[in-house]
């Protein structure tokens, strides 16, 4: 209890931090500089409609490589870590999934896949891109492993997806330090007319890969939690 | 005061809320999964903080379709950047969430205990 | 800490000459540091067992006369107290009878010791000591016997472990009669050695030399568990 | 030139390309990984050759091909260069080192190995802070991931904890982030460095987390409890990572970030560092865990460069110098002995005996911790050097306490360690040690000595000539397959060329007297001492190149004319005799002692010369004579070192042991040879500083004192040894006393005394000591009761006991006279009555032990076991008899060495001193003439033994048994040697005197440090959570300091 | 031609010295009511011992011990000046000053124990550690007494400070520093080793300590050594404290006095234990010769 109260001053000390840090905060009234040149430049330079797809596959494109990598490593560490080795154990309990459910899944899921991949293909249009695609995807797949939990789905196939999506976006970047300004410039292909699907340069190929590899690490790790699911 | 009330600075304090409730759940809860459970909420409360500063008020997405002129757009746009930010940041928490789980269950089936205080073999 | 041994004892056979031997005294084998063994045998390599040889006396008979006077006028006397006789010895050195007068003064040590003052009985086993001190004095050397015991056994006469007759063992220059004598027949005892010795007549370690195998003889007779070397130095 | 962009691409794609060969051969997988890695560090190496051959400038490189802030960039520059080789070598050497494990775990796992190393490199690289956060967050995942390598129970929860707080701190770093980019508008660094963040209220909180964030990367001391279970239950591999890698970026990180928080962020830094240098390494001191103390250590050393970078403006041009000499001797060290520990397996530091029969392995531990610790030759001395002399010349001499403080508490744990080690191993468990583990840590170790050689080009402190010992000693150790006798005739061939050139060609013509002094002691002491090596059978693994070391060390003090040089020598030689002591059996222990006290006397005399340095801004040793207003500390501090050599009284109790153990040839070295550095420091000290400064007049009184107790002490504590070793030892403290004494009286005849005595303490004291060990060498024993009757076995070794001791004892005629001698003239002049009293009693008391030792060696009857022994080997007696010649020629003529000194002395004490008549020595006291006390001393024991002759010429020679044994006859030898307690009544008597005080409130203190270390690291509960608060508190306490309230 | 003075001077001092021993012994026996030996029993003892005929040695020191143990005795005697004034006296102190005296008589003590030490005898090994323990504190007092005389005459040679106390008894160092004198008799006391201080080689508990197995020729040694350093040491605190002689008659009365006082609290006190008088000494002989230095 005396700790309790400990902590409870402790964060009373974080929140007087916090609130100081906000002590300054008026709300923006306007963009700011570089906010203001992704809002002005960024139709002509990227080219993409969705100016934060703009910056989250362009500008900060590197950000972005970089989370697709954190995903990868927790979706290869919880797939190590989580690998089922004892063998003796086989039979593992799990509870029957209702009926509707099952059902209602059968319906659900090709549609939710359906709509991650039209998420991430108009990434540059409207909202939404590779990781919101990809994690519709991934949770068509989640609410497939729930309703028919003896299903197995092999690491296989997702592990070469997702190997082929990660080299995709790396060679992607590497092609615009190549052919274009830098690495992870999306101007490799042309930019295309604004405002189409078919535009935004490398945008789109980039989200495909993005989509597709976050679909299949989120769904990774969902499996590796899956296997290790034993209600008994 | 009724200036203050506006949408910025009630995500604000929403997300400092969040945030401490977070931490509290961090500090003084002994299951392991609702340590988790606190750590995504302080995880959470950041996103809010992130995604309040880059409103402003009476401004749209920053998605240049119909609804924006083109020429215009600096105007009328939210400021794109915490946006990508907070989706950059969304993903890390997802992974280290995802890490953290993974962590309990192994625990878990280690030692078929979920008391934070069960597993202090290491000290001093 | 317990010291390790780094000797063992050999058992010795059974022979006659081993048969009173202490067990300190039987044959070790020795473990030098650097590891060889070898054998130590205490009683041959623990003591010189050289016989004495007899000193002639100085060839210029001055010269001699003198020194046999400093030596009678200089009596070193070991305390050595063997029967009841040595509670006589004591009261010479008081007032009433004084011997320093005559030069008679004691001396804790053989080494430094002229005369031997055997007191009274001698058992077997004292007279053993009796005659390692003796042996260890430095020529020349006086022994004086006290009471009847030493010349003839006394009322020991036919004890079983005391002997009778002192100077088959070790020469005697002066015999004190009595049973006891009293301190006053000790100092006539005195007179009468420092006489002898002015006479030239105290060469009782050139006689025990000289007859050293005789008197060996008649010690081992009577010392049965004879464990020592032949001449104590 | 391949571009940065590269490292990513490449170890990008190539982890992502691994998932095609999950289940194809790993080998395949691991050869893929490790080429990639290759070409990494091949960029990075690249990247840092041309900046170090001035062919590069600085280059930024864009993505997407926007100018920042528009995008995010990187930057080249060298300091980057330098961090991205660093990462990317341990990366490579690492993944040798976890060939096995990885391999064992598959692709997943090498996947996590090869990010690790490339989030390192971005986080170095990048200029985006944001991006900064993301590849941080690589970094930690991928180490989260690593910590699971072997799934031990402990290693889960340790990655839990880690996962929690390194959660906690990224969150703290997120926050800074958005409110900095909030009133900065700007994520690139080099933006929010310029902007106005520190002037808005808000914006000076979020650089506040910021900071914070990066403060608690590098694991600050009390919110650390999470790294160092993470350090101590991940497999050793890892731990190399984390404190080689991981810690070396994080410094990166607030080096990069520092400048947004201004200098006002330097001194908060500077404190955190302090607390976390201080802390760590005095829990370090408690410690059993290998792992765990490698992880305190880890912790204490960022402290340090933490300190190092927020007094980087005291530091100015030389910041990089100290900062990359300790930052990479850390790194590279710390690696080691992680992997190392990996080999080991063994998480007790008292099991790591397990490699005493390794020698490479123990060679590579010792350069690992000595590395650590700042011992010359390593890197990080010159580092020291500099951080300390600098810091003294701006005058931070808070911040050069704390450093040496902190450093000493990690050089207790570091050696008792390293001792341990040592330690005889009855455990018969075969070590088996596979190249690929042992592979990084050998080139570890070359790295290391290559980068000593460049940081000691760098420093500009060194000429070429001082490391032509380090060239030889190495060549030695090359050479260690030689069978022993060969490698003495090396050895005495070294030494004899070196005093050839020192002495010979430099000292004579320069007619420098003190210096030619002490190269004959030093030098040709060496020479005679080394010829009983030539008794040792074998090889004697590792002992020849310490003794050119020791020796030259030795040398390098007579030969320095700055205070580096000096301390140079002075840590050289200090460090080759505690490796030479510690070779022996049992000398564990007690050179840990040697080694702390000598450490901490090193170290006040490392604040000393900073502190003359800071007075006068000079190096020379000659400028110690400016200094005038810290004269009295600069005395005191540097006279501290040099009283730890000389043991005197309260810092002796190393000494005693140290003597015992060594071995018995090193012994008259240390005894006879060492501890005189102490006394010509101590005549350097005193001439340069009491000479001429009215304001250390009192010191030398004090010092006086203190020659005066040691003296009476360390002789009484002689009288009662059994141990015959330890007998001559304390009787070294003894007449060290009283040399120090002699110094302290700074009078003419005072230091004529001293310095002549030094001479005259050579001679005996190693004729004794060669003595003593001739003994030993025969008798295997060192009780001296075990002993007995060896006049008759060995009479030449009788002899130089009786010439030593006689000396010892300054009996006339013998040359030990003089000392006496002059020592009263010099007393009653000077009018310190009751010290020289004292002093004088403690000689009457020597001839006790000076009997004790004669008697109980030589005399009374002969031990059984002994009967058979021959003299000792001729290689003990030869230098024995030679120093008996020198004893002889001065006692008959001491004006040879006496007058010379006195020409010397009357340089700086004029109008004082022996006037010379013939032979006749006289002061305004007395008169002496050893010639003629020599004359007539011989003539009268000639006459006496010719009368003594003439009189008894015939004597029987007796055997021992023949004595007056009350008519009874003695047994045994045992029982006759009255040897065993020989100074009972003496004990009864005074005792008190001989009390270990001194001692027990040595081990008092000690005590007490683990005593409070073991409560205060208590807090570290283990629990996740508890850890998770201390950052919390931390983050608080901070802010709370920082801004001083809310 | 110096040999012969002082082979003489030697001559002189032996001979008092067996007559002041002898005339002792003869007053120490009126205390004790006897008669006692005659005058002339130190002579003949003397020549008894050098008369003995048959020896034997247990080494090299035991041997050569006696040797060192005379060497120190007559050593002191070289080096000191006997009559002030008289050159053809001052035997050969012109080679050193009072330290030398000083520690010349170690040599003997080292020679008596190294001879012991071969003996083999525990008990001569008993003795010596006794003596040497108990002439470490003896030393003490002594030594502050001659440092405290040093100050008072500014010189260390014996000469110089017997030629400042001439001129009356008020001159001498007993009356201008008697703190000094007091300090240095007391030492004196264990320096004679009469009792209370002769546990060293007492008699009845450990016969003659030292010399235990010395005999014949080497005893006589001995008792010559003893002989001449008793004398010397009263001759060295005559010329120290008490003004020195300028003839032999004062000489022999000086020495004589200065001898007869241990000999006197020798027939009188009963005997310390040996760690009794190693502590004995470092309390009032020491305030003492503390005090002396002080007060000087």
């Amino acid at each position: 209890m005396v700790k309790n109260a400990f902590i409870f001053l402790i964060l009373i000390g974080v929140a007087m931090i916090l609130v100081n840090l906000f002590a300054g905060f008026t709300g923006n009234v306007d963009l700011g500089q570089i906010a203001n040149h992704y809002v002005a430049n960024g139709p002509a330079e990227v080219g993409s409609a969705n100016i934060v797809t703009a910056v989250v596959v362009t500008y900060r494109g590197f950000d972005t490589l970089g989370e697709v990598t954190i995903l990868f490593l927790s979706a290869a560490i919880v797939g190590f870590f989580l690998k089922i080795e004892n063998t003796d154990n086989t039979e593992r309990n799990l509870k029957y999934t209702s009926e509707i459910l099952n059902t209602a899944s059968q319906v659900l899921v090709p549609i939710m896949i359906l709509f991650g991949v039209y998420v991430f293909i108009n990434g540059h249009l409207s909202p939404g891109g590779g990781f919101q695609g990809g994690a519709i995807i991934a949770s068509g797949l989640v609410l497939m492993f729930i309703a028919q939990p003896k299903k197995e789905i092999g690491h296989k196939l997702i592990n070469i997806i997702e190997s082929i999506s990660g080299v995709g976006f790396v060679l992607m970047g590497l092609a615009g330090v190549l052919f274009a300004g830098g690495f992870l410039d999306n101007n490799v292909i042309g930019l295309g007319k604004f405002g189409t699907l078919f535009s935004a340069g490398a945008i789109p190929i980039i989200y495909i890969f993005v989509g597709l590899k976050v679909g299949s690490e989120l769904t990774g790790i969902a499996l590796s939690l899956k296997e290790n699911q034993n209600e008994a | 005061m009724m200036e203050k009330l506006n949408i910025q600075n009630i995500g604000l304090t929403v997300g400092i809320l969040v945030i401490l409730v977070g931490l509290w759940g961090l500090l003084t809860q002994k299951n392991l999964i609702k340590i988790v459970i606190g750590f995504a909420l302080f995880d959470t409360g950041t996103h809010i903080l992130m995604v309040s500063i880059g409103y402003i008020k009476y401004r749209t997405a920053p998605i240049l379709d119909e609804a924006v002129d083109i020429r215009n757009a600096a105007k009328l746009v939210v400021d794109p950047i915490p946006q990508a930010l907070v989706l950059t940041a969304i993903v890390i928490g997802l992974g280290i969430t995802a890490l953290m789980l993974s962590y309990v269950l192994k625990m878990y089936q280690n030692k078929k205990s979920l008391e934070i205080n069960n597993y202090k073999d290491l000290k001093w | 800490m317990a010291e390790e041994k780094n000797y063992k004892i050999i058992q010795p056979d059974n022979s006659e000459e081993n048969k009173f031997l202490k067990p300190e005294n039987y044959k070790r084998e020795v473990t030098a540091p650097d590891g060889n063994t070898f054998i130590v045998d205490p009683l041959n390599d623990y003591f010189c067992d050289a016989k004495p040889q007899p000193h002639a006396p100085n060839t210029i008979k001055v010269v001699e006369k003198f020194l046999n006077w400093a030596r009678s006028q200089s009596i070193w006397v070991l305390g050595f107290g063997t029967g009841c006789g040595s509670i006589e010895i004591y009261p010479l050195m008081t007032p009433r009878f004084d011997a320093y007068r005559f030069g008679v003064q004691q001396r804790p040590t053989p080494r430094q010791s002229n005369l031997m003052i055997i007191s009274g009985y001698l058992s077997v086993k004292t007279l053993k000591r009796a005659i390692r001190s003796y042996e260890q004095m430095q020529s020349p050397k006086f022994v004086m016997a006290l009471g009847s015991c030493t010349i003839n056994g006394g009322m020991y006469w036919d004890s079983y472990n005391t002997i009778n007759r002192l100077d088959h063992y070790m020469p005697v220059d002066v015999y004190v009669a009595g049973c006891m004598p009293r301190p006053e027949a000790l100092l006539a005892g005195f007179m009468e050695l420092k006489k002898r010795i002015r006479e030239g007549k105290g060469e009782g370690a050139n006689q025990y030399a000289e007859n050293f195998d005789w008197y060996k003889a008649n010690q081992k007779k009577i010392i049965k568990d004879w464990n020592m070397p032949d001449y104590n130095w | 030139m391949v571009g940065p962009i590269y490292i990513i691409a490449i170890s990008l794609g190539t982890a992502f390309s691994l998932g095609f060969f999950k289940k194809a051969n790993r080998n395949i997988s691991f050869g893929l990984m490790f080429f990639a890695m290759a070409f990494v560090t091949f960029i990075s190496g690249q990247w840092l050759y041309a900046f170090l051959s001035h062919q590069q400038e600085t280059i930024q490189i864009f993505t997407a091909g926007f100018k920042p802030p528009f995008s995010i960039s990187l930057q080249m520059g060298f300091h980057e260069a330098v961090f991205l080789t660093m990462i990317n070598v341990l990366g490579l050497l690492s993944a040798i080192y976890l060939f096995d494990h990885l391999k064992e775990k598959g692709a997943n796992m090498m996947m996590v190995f090869m990010l690790l190393f490339m989030g390192l490199n971005v986080v170095v690289m990048t200029r985006d802070i944001f991006n900064l956060f993301v590849f941080l967050e690589i970094s930690s995942i991928t180490l989260v991931g690593l910590i699971i390598l072997e799934k031990k129970q402990d290693a889960i929860s340790s990655g839990f904890k880690y996962l929690i707080a390194s959660g906690i701190i990224s969150q703290i770093l997120l926050i800074g982030i958005i409110a900095a980019y909030y009133y900065g508008g700007s994520l690139f660094i080099n933006d929010m460095v310029d902007s106005n963040l520190l002037f808005v209220k808000g914006g000076s909180v979020a650089v506040f987390l910021i900071l914070i964030a990066v403060v608690l990367e590098l694991k600050p001391f009390p919110a650390n409890g999470w790294a160092l279970d993470v350090y101590q239950s991940a497999t050793p591999g890892i731990g190399a990572i984390v404190s080689g890698a991981v810690a070396t970026t994080s410094l990166f990180i607030l080096y990069k970030l520092l400048p947004i928080g201004g200098d006002a962020w330097l001194l908060p830094i500077g404190i955190t560092g302090v607390i976390s240098f201080l802390g760590s390494n005095f829990l370090g001191i408690n410690q059993k865990n290998a792992n765990r103390i490698l992880g305190y250590s880890s912790i204490g050393q960022v402290g340090l460069l933490m300190i190092i970078m927020s007094l980087s403006k005291d530091l100015g041009d030389k910041f990089e110098f100290v900062f990359f000499s300790i930052l990479i001797s850390h790194y590279l060290a710390k690696a080691g002995l992680f992997w190392i520990s990996g080999i080991i397996n063994k998480d007790e530091i008292g099991q790591w005996n397990i490699i005493k029969n390794k020698p490479g392995l123990i060679v590579l531990t010792g350069v690992f911790m000595l590395t650590l610790l700042g011992l010359p030759p390593f890197p990080s001395f010159y580092g020291k050097w500099e951080l300390i002399m600098n810091l003294a010349h701006s005058g931070n001499f808070t911040w050069i306490a704390i450093i040496l403080l902190g450093s000493f508490f990690e050089a207790i744990y570091l050696l008792r360690w390293f001792g341990k080690t040592l330690m005889n191993n009855e455990n018969s468990e075969e070590l088996i040690v596979k190249f690929h583990k042992i592979f990084p840590a050998v080139i570890s170790s070359f790295l290391i000595l290559m980068f000593s050689f460049l940081t000691a080009r760098w420093s500009g402190l060194m000429s070429v000539k001082y490391f032509i010992p380090f060239a030889i000693a190495l060549l030695l150790f090359a050479l260690d397959f030689l069978p022993v006798f060969i490698k003495n005739i090396m050895a005495i061939a070294t030494v004899s060329w070196y005093s050839y050139v020192l002495i010979y060609q430099t000292y004579i013509p320069e007619n420098d007297i003190l210096r030619i002094i002490f190269g004959f002691i030093f030098l040709i002491g060496a020479i005679l001492l080394l010829f009983p090596g030539f008794t040792f059978k074998g090889k004697r693994r590792g002992f020849y190149p310490l003794v050119i070391l020791m020796f030259s060390g030795l040398a390098g003090l007579i030969e320095a004319r700055t205070t580096f040089q000096f301390f140079f020598a002075w840590e050289m030689m200090t460090l080759a005799s505690y490796l030479l002591i510690i070779r022996g059996k049992n000398a564990k222990k007690t050179s840990f002692s040697y080694i702390l006290f000598s450490m901490a006397g090193a170290f006040m005399m490392f604040i000393g010369f900073g502190l003359a340095y800071f007075e006068t801004g000079s190096i020379s040793l000659n400028a110690l004579a400016d200094v005038l207003i810290y004269a009295n500390w600069v005395y005191i501090l540097v006279a501290v070192g040099f009283l730890v050599k000389i043991a005197s009284l309260g810092v002796h109790i190393w000494l005693p042991d140290s003597y015992t153990e060594a071995d018995d040839d090193v012994t008259p070295m240390i005894s006879s040879i060492l501890v005189k550095s102490g006394v010509f420091g101590l005549i350097i000290l005193m001439l340069s500083m009491s000479l001429k400064n009215a304001a250390s007049s009192n010191i030398p009184y004090i010092l006086g004192w203190i020659g005066a107790l040691s003296a009476l002490i360390g002789n009484m504590l002689a009288i009662y040894q059994e141990d015959v070793k330890k007998l001559v030892a304390y009787s070294s403290i003894g007449i060290m006393g009283y040399i120090l004494f002699g110094l302290s009286m700074m009078s003419h005849l005072g230091w004529l005394t001293a310095i002549s005595y030094s001479i005259v303490h050579f001679l005996y004291k190693a004729l004794l000591f060669l003595a003593v060990a001739g003994i030993i060498y025969r008798t295997k024993t060192r009780n001296i009761y075990e002993m007995g009757g060896l006049i008759k076995r060995m009479p030449l070794s009788f002899i130089s006991v009786l010439i030593g001791i006689i000396t010892l004892a300054g009996m006339p005629p013998l040359v030990g006279f003089a000392g006496k001698w002059m020592f009263y003239n010099a007393v009653i002049l000077k009018g310190w009555y009751f010290q020289g009293a004292i002093v004088f009693f403690s000689g009457i008391v020597a001839f006790l032990y000076c009997f004790k030792l004669i008697h109980n060696i030589f005399l009374g009857p002969i031990k059984d076991n002994h009967r058979k022994l021959k003299e000792t080997s001729v290689w003990w007696l030869i230098p024995q008899f030679v120093l008996i010649i020198g004893i002889m020629i001065i006692s008959v003529y001491p004006k040879i060495i006496l007058e010379p000194i006195g020409l010397y002395l009357s340089m700086y004490f004029p109008g004082e001193g022996l006037v010379w008549a013939g032979t006749t020595a006289s002061t305004s006291l007395g008169y002496w003439d050893a010639t003629q006390i020599m004359m007539v001393f011989a003539g009268m024991f000639g006459v006496i033994f010719i009368i003594l002759f003439l009189m008894s010429r015939k004597v029987q020679v007796v055997e021992q048994f023949n004595i007056v044994f009350q008519a009874e006859r003695p047994e045994r030898p045992e029982t006759t040697h009255y040897a065993h307690n020989m100074y009972a009544p003496y004990n009864k008597a005074l005792g008190f005197l001989a009390a270990p005080f001194i001692t027990n409130s040595w081990e008092f203190i000690y005590e007490s440090f683990h005593a409070i270390g073991d409560q205060i690291r208590k807090f570290y509960t283990g629990n996740g959570q508890t850890y998770a608060l201390h950052i919390v508190m931390y983050v608080v306490a901070f802010y709370l300091f920082i801004n001083g309230g809310f | 031609m110096k040999i012969v003075y002082v082979l003489l001077g030697l001559f002189i001092i032996i001979n008092y010295g067996l007559l002041q021993a002898g005339v002792l012994r003869r007053i120490t026996a009126r205390v004790g009511k006897r008669i006692g030996v005659p005058f002339y029993q130190p002579y003949i003892d003397l020549i008894k011992n050098y008369a003995i005929r048959s020896q034997f040695s247990h080494g090299v020191m035991f041997y050569l011990g006696p040797v060192f143990r005379l060497s120190g005795g007559v050593g002191i005697f070289l080096f000191m000046p006997l009559i002030f004034g008289n050159e053809i006296f001052s035997n050969y102190s012109m080679a050193g000053d009072l330290i030398l005296i000083m520690y010349f008589m170690f040599i003997g003590m080292l020679g008596m124990a190294l001879g012991a030490g071969e003996g083999g005898h525990p008990y001569s090994i008993i003795g010596i550690t006794r003596g040497l323990s108990q002439f470490t504190t003896v030393e003490v007092p002594f030594t502050l007494a001659v440092i405290s005389i040093a100050i008072q005459y500014q010189t260390l040679s014996i000469t110089e400070i017997v030629a400042a106390q001439q001129g009356g008894i008020m001159h001498w160092t007993l009356m201008t520093n008697p703190l000094a004198t007091g300090a240095a008799m007391l030492s004196f006391l264990g320096m004679m080793m009469y009792a209370p201080f002769n546990v060293v080689n007492a008699p009845q508990e450990n016969p003659l300590g030292p010399p235990t197995e010395f005999h014949g020729t080497f005893l006589g040694m001995l008792q010559t050594n003893r002989v001449i350093l008793g004398v010397m040491e009263a001759i060295l605190f005559m010329n120290l404290f008490f003004g020195g002689a300028t003839n032999w008659g004062i000489l022999f009365i000086k020495a004589f006095l200065i001898y007869f006082y241990p000999v006197f609290v020798g027939a009188v006190f009963p005997r310390y234990r040996i760690d009794q008088s190693i502590r004995w000494f470092l309390y009032l002989p020491t305030a003492l010769g503390i005090l002396a230095i002080i007060f000087i």
